[in-house]
């Protein structure tokens, strides 16, 4: 891990939050404990849960959306979680943008598409040659831009908008791009252009990506490394090839053993329970208690109990 | 469930709180000198000095610093001392009050009870029934958007005047005794009627109409889609849906208790029935304003109440608070 | 062409106005506003002079009749319409903008904010208002229009909080609303270009409630006496023919024609109402 | 061969709209036989969640056109819907796609089981318990789940007893509608294997799994058939399918479906360019043509049924040119 953290552009550490609610007798929930993780630029972050697991929290404390409870997240070193002012915070989000899942609630209805790009210019960008930039960006994404701009939302498909917000943050060229199920409202056949889109100028780019995402196969297929959460916990963490070949944390063995796929049968004759996880986990912990979070391998890492 | 009464309670509690503190400081914040009117009213009357001794110097105790001011208001409000009201001298206010509370709740509570409850089945057999909604709704319409006041002048100029079926004034007649005897019972019942009749259809419409588009909505459900596609029948959806519609109706009575209580006021002036509404007119008319704070904070205690009786129904009738999934009415 | 790609972007505005219960609503609505406008121009009378005989029946001297003291019934309801609308106008104004504004911020910021504005709004919904707008105004020796309008619009704001929170709380989740907040526009524009401007058909629809439930507060204090203490109103004219024994006498068309009129105003407002919701609720337009 | 417990001939339905019809369901042919489970796969839009509600749950706007489904040999689109109304449940059955949101938030699991079979004249007593407990029993759910609220079970939970409601009488057929999209990778695998399970044991006779999702199809289906925008494009036993699709659509899917073992770097899937046509008043000719790279002129036309090979039939002008030799 120690070239890792030369290189890394973003840096989350021991990052945790916790939701109140109720102003008398307030209902506590744990949504992210103690993650901790590093982004490097060109690189595919996949963060692969169900739902529940803390992974979108984990996106919108990234963006400041949220702020976090404890830990920090460090953006060129300097920690986020103290940009308060407005100068500084338009600073940061030059740099670090996102994508939501849902194409058609990402755009206000009331305006035409158009509007994504004039906010960008208006807060970060030089408004010469506007235009020719917008174009620019769309034709990189393969949009024509004649059939974009000047339309409203709703006369667009899912497909186009995402793009369309891709090229949004192509324009201004950013370092850190959360891309939050961005493809998961999308159909088979539209997703995977999108997709390859994505790895395309996060490479051309040096871009570094969050690909949050519940779909472990579209997970293997874009990204370089994979963390895997489970309620809250970041319980296994690694370079792709490594996490899906020999997975050590019982919630990811049985992810990977549940997961359809074409041309590997289930086996139907074993027994399958969705809750046995939970004590699979629970005994797992149990085995290794006093172990916390360890490397098993270069660039390989599980968390072996919850109680150190 | 605990922690969504006591939620409800701290709010009664606080509105009650609320509710003197506005009588305590009313009479001495606003413009006009009400207390001056007050005392020069006190002291045209037959005993009115000792009043003006006893009352002002002692419980009200105007040259005391206000903070002691308040603690002594609260103190003769739990000793059941509200003043003495100029209307109907030297009675105190409590006195006149706790008799004409009484007009009020066997006013109030069949009306709004009976009207609840036929409003909901009328509105939800004009939700699966094209042909009467077309005829009833625009009539709901009407009677909900009619004041109160004057739809009992309505009921009262046909009923009472062109009819002549019921007495339009006063709670019994004059001329018979009151007591559990017949002809005082048939009596009292005729003079109750119109006012009630007035209540009950007033509320009638916004209950029908509420509990039509419920059904509607409920109709469109994906548990009525369900239920349909796998063979049930019309007339056990429709049970389903008035089930479930009747929820959002009790919490509609508990946010309209305010409104019907209000239009009780003004339709016993209409029909000059003595409950706390026509209390309050006689109040404002004499100036009298220890009857008019003391109307003023028995309303507020009875709506409360009322409130509070809406919460713990619709507790047992919606499992979803019963079993603290929400907290929200 | 240009025409149809104009309806086919409002599709909502051309459901709304072939809507029957809108256009029934709108029409009478108007037809109300041109009275009260135009009413006092087209009668020879003033509200308060003695304009013939008493207890006379409509006629086509005395459309409405007149009172027992003489005094001309239809020019007392068209002055009286002036002032429930702008009663309607500026209470309804005041309750829906404190409304809204409560709303926004509950919802928007949530946490404590939304909880202690939720407790103050919950409060004000149980309190019975008409019995606070009474004992405010039973203190108030001289009020006017704009006193009555002030304290009616003050009180009814509750449920429009509650109602526009819950609005706010959903748009706030949509995407577009984050989306903004990370291209670096304001506060302030966001809530009115992605929040409020969505909410402007719902708003809408609470201002309409609010006119008729104003309305109909006032003319509840009008009629108990505690209305602006000169001029006339449609409750005053209402509590004269009661205190008068009106339908007694039988005089009905002093003490019910004024309040009709009031009625089948509220009755449009209600139409309007219904009828957008149905347009903006295609669930329920299938009915 | 089995039993055909459904027959479709030529099915078409539309929804009819002010503007004119959208022809979401427009001629489709296919049999469900005893004791299989038929994959129906396509992305939204393509017909496959109208061929369900066609099947079982019509309202306005959605209207049926022509063509027949015969449920074991009567044409359930001309019967009675008082007649209709019996065959339901009892024979045919459906497990909605909102399944989470299929419960009346004010019962009890036990009161509407009870009261739905009732509608059906059977008398939920304590035998008829009895076998909802055994039932619920095969899905691990302990009994006392029948006196809870839907508000006390999990996403999970609900999908499993919505499947066991769905089932109780031991349909003939069952359609599954989208029943894992809603859930967790470890829940679908649950809930499909359960499909399976059911008919095994013979509680269901056939069922219809619809999904966008071939993957899982490849786990539980006996044949897979393939629609699009509306038409019928391709069905076969799933490994006929899956690798040799003789549709240029089902080719395309299978090519775009990303698979664990497969990485961007290594091996770059495609996806299908442009987006499906809209089916509002759409005129004749192969829906596909728009994104087709074997569009020839004859593609102008209908294409029309054809039988490739033992079971698969596929609808399209150029399936010969289409090879067998670049999946699986």
């Amino acid at each position: 891990m120690a070239n890792q953290k030369q290189d890394s552009i973003m840096s989350i550490q021991n990052l945790t939050k916790v939701f109140k609610s109720g102003l008398f007798k307030p209902e506590v929930t744990v949504a992210v404990k103690d993650v901790s993780f590093e982004m490097r630029p060109g690189t595919i972050l996949s963060l692969v849960g169900e739902s529940g697991s803390g992974k979108t929290t984990i996106g919108k404390l990234i963006l400041k959306l949220l702020q976090p409870t404890g830990g920090k997240i460090l953006y060129k070193g300097k920690d986020i979680t103290a940009i308060k002012d407005k100068e500084g915070l338009k600073e940061y989000y030059r740099r670090v943008q996102a994508i939501f899942q849902d194409p058609f609630s990402s755009f206000n209805p009331l305006y035409r598409v158009d509007r994504v790009f004039d906010m960008v210019f208006k807060s970060f960008l030089n408004e010469d040659n506007k235009e020719e930039k917008i174009y620019k960006a769309l034709e990189s994404v393969n949009l024509n831009p004649e059939r974009i701009l000047n339309k409203f939302p709703h006369q667009l498909s899912g497909g186009q908008l995402q793009r369309l917000l891709i090229a949004r943050a192509l324009l201004l060229d950013v370092d850190i791009l959360v891309a939050d199920e961005l493809i998961s409202m999308l159909d088979a056949s539209t997703r995977i252009g999108v997709l390859n889109l994505l790895v395309e100028l996060c490479k051309k780019n040096g871009m570094s990506v969050l690909f949050i995402t519940h779909d472990l196969n579209l997970g293997y297929y874009v990204s370089d490394y994979t963390l895997i959460m489970y309620k809250g916990r970041l319980v296994e963490r690694g370079s792709t090839r490594k996490v899906y070949e020999n997975p050590i944390h019982p919630y990811t063995k049985m992810l990977f053993n549940s997961v359809p796929d074409i041309g590997k049968m289930w086996d139907r004759s074993k027994e399958f329970l969705p809750e046995q996880v939970v004590h699979d986990v629970r005994k797992f912990y149990k085995e290794n208690q006093g172990r916390g979070f360890e490397e098993v391998e270069e660039e390989h890492g599980v968390l072996f109990s919850d109680t150190y | 469930m605990g922690k969504y009464l006591s939620k409800k309670l701290l709010i009664y509690l606080i509105t009650f709180f609320i509710a003197v503190t506005i009588n305590w400081a009313i009479p001495r914040f606003m413009p006009g000198d009400p207390i001056s009117i007050l005392l020069s009213r006190f002291s045209g009357l037959e005993g009115g000095r000792e009043i003006i001794e006893g009352q002002f110097v002692q419980s009200f105790g105007l040259n005391q610093p206000l903070l002691t001011q308040y603690f002594n208001f609260w103190r003769s409000l739990f000793a059941g001392d509200l003043g003495i009201s100029i209307y109907v001298f030297p009675k105190p206010v409590i006195n006149v009050i706790k008799e004409a509370i009484i007009y009020d709740i066997i006013l109030l509570v069949p009306a709004i009870i009976l009207s609840w409850i036929v409003g909901n089945k009328l509105g939800a057999y004009s939700g699966v029934n094209r042909k009467a909604d077309n005829i009833m709704m625009p009539f709901f319409y009407f009677l909900t958007s009619a004041p109160y006041f004057w739809f009992a002048v309505v009921v009262a100029f046909i009923f009472g005047v062109k009819l002549a079926f019921f007495p339009i004034s006063n709670a019994y007649s004059s001329t018979v005794q009151p007591g559990f005897n017949l002809p005082f019972i048939f009596d009292f019942l005729k003079h109750w009627f119109l006012p009630f009749l007035t209540l009950f259809l007033v509320q009638l419409g916004g209950w029908a109409i509420g509990m039509r588009n419920m059904i509607i909505y409920e109709r469109s459900s994906n548990y009525s889609k369900y239920m349909e596609s796998l063979g049930a029948s019309d007339r056990l959806i429709r049970n389903y849906g008035f089930r479930n519609g009747i929820l959002p109706q009790v919490t509609g009575l508990a946010i309209r208790l305010g409104t019907v209580v209000s239009g009780a006021l003004l339709t016993e002036i209409v029909f000059s029935y003595p409950g706390l509404g026509y209390l309050m007119l006689r109040a404002i008319l004499n100036q009298d304003y220890f009857l008019i704070q003391g109307c003023f904070l028995f309303i507020v205690i009875m709506v409360l109440a009322a409130n509070f009786i809406v919460d713990i129904i619709y507790m047992i009738i919606d499992p979803r608070v019963r079993l603290s999934y929400s907290g929200e009415v | 062409m240009a025409a149809r790609e104009f309806w086919k972007r409002h599709e909502n505005l051309y459901f709304a106005l072939t809507n029957k219960k809108v256009l029934i609503g709108i029409s009478i609505f108007t037809l109300m506003i041109l009275l009260a406008i135009f009413g006092p121009a087209l009668t020879p009378y003033s509200y308060d002079e003695f304009a013939g005989e008493g207890y006379l029946p409509p006629s086509k001297d005395h459309l409405f009749g007149t009172t027992l003291m003489g005094k001309d019934v239809f020019t007392r309801t068209v002055y009286g319409l002036r002032s429930t609308f702008a009663v309607g106008f500026i209470a309804g104004t005041i309750a829906t903008l404190i409304g809204c504004i409560i709303g926004f911020l509950a919802g928007y910021y949530g946490k404590w904010i939304d909880e202690a504005l939720m407790m103050i709004t919950n409060i004000f919904l149980v309190f019975p208002l008409l019995a606070l707008l009474i004992i405010l105004a039973a203190y108030l020796p001289y009020r006017g229009i704009m006193t009555i309008s002030i304290i009616v619009g003050m009180t009814a704001w509750p449920w429009t909080a509650r109602a526009v929170r819950s609005q706010t709380l959903s748009i706030k989740n949509q995407g577009y609303v984050n989306l903004s907040r990370i291209s670096g526009i304001s506060v302030f524009r966001i809530l009115r270009e992605d929040i409020a401007a969505n909410m402007f058909s719902y708003v809408f629809m609470v201002y309409i409630l609010q006119f008729s439930g104003t309305i109909l507060a006032a003319v509840g204090l009008e009629f108990l006496g505690l209305g602006p203490t000169q001029g006339v109103s449609l409750g005053l004219v209402m509590q004269n023919a009661v205190n008068w024994n009106a339908i007694q006498l039988g005089l009905w068309w002093w003490a019910i024609l004024p309040g009709l009129v009031l009625t089948i105003l509220v009755v449009s407002l209600y139409f309007i109402n219904t009828g957008l919701d149905e347009v903006f609720n295609p669930r329920l337009r299938e009915m | 061969m089995r039993e055909n417990i459904l027959e479709i001939r030529e099915l078409k339905a539309y929804y009819k709209i002010l503007k004119g019809d959208v022809k979401a369901l427009d001629g489709v042919t296919f049999n469900v036989r005893r004791g299989e489970i038929l994959g129906v796969a396509g992305e939204s839009g393509c017909g496959k969640s109208t061929l369900a509600s066609t099947l079982i749950y019509r309202k306005p706007p959605l209207k049926y056109i022509s063509g027949e489904a015969r449920l074991l040999g009567q044409d359930i689109m001309k019967m009675p819907e008082r007649e209709f109304k019996k065959l339901r449940l009892k024979n045919i059955s459906i497990i909605p796609q909102y399944a989470l949101d299929a419960f009346s938030p004010t019962k009890k699991i036990k009161t509407f089981i009870g009261d739905l079979v009732s509608e059906h004249g059977i008398r939920p007593n304590k035998k008829f318990y009895d076998k909802v407990a055994e039932r619920l029993d095969m899905v691990n759910l302990d009994p006392s789940v029948l006196n809870r609220y839907s508000i006390e079970l999990s996403g999970g939970m609900k999908q499993r007893i919505i499947m066991i409601i769905s089932s109780i009488l031991d349909p003939d057929f069952l359609i599954a509608d989208e029943i894992t999209s809603a859930l967790d990778v470890s829940s679908q695998r649950f809930v499909a294997n359960l499909l399976a399970n059911l008919r095994d044991e013979g509680i269901i006779g056939s069922a219809m799994f619809i999904t966008h999702d071939l993957s899982i199809l490849y786990q539980i289906a006996e044949r897979i058939m393939i629609m699009y925008a509306g038409h019928f494009a391709e069905i076969g036993p799933t490994d006929e399918i899956v690798k040799n699709p003789r549709h240029p659509y089902t080719k395309a899917l299978l090519a775009s479906l990303p698979q664990v073992g497969i990485q961007y770097k290594d091996k770059r899937l495609t996806g299908i360019k442009g987006t499906p046509p809209h089916l509002l008043n759409i005129g004749p000719g192969c829906r596909f043509r728009f994104r087709c790279p074997y569009r020839t002129e004859k593609c102008e036309e209908t294409p029309l049924r054809e039988k490739v090979n033992e079971d698969h039939y596929v609808s399209c002008w150029n399936s010969k040119n289409i090879g067998s030799d670049n999946h699986g």
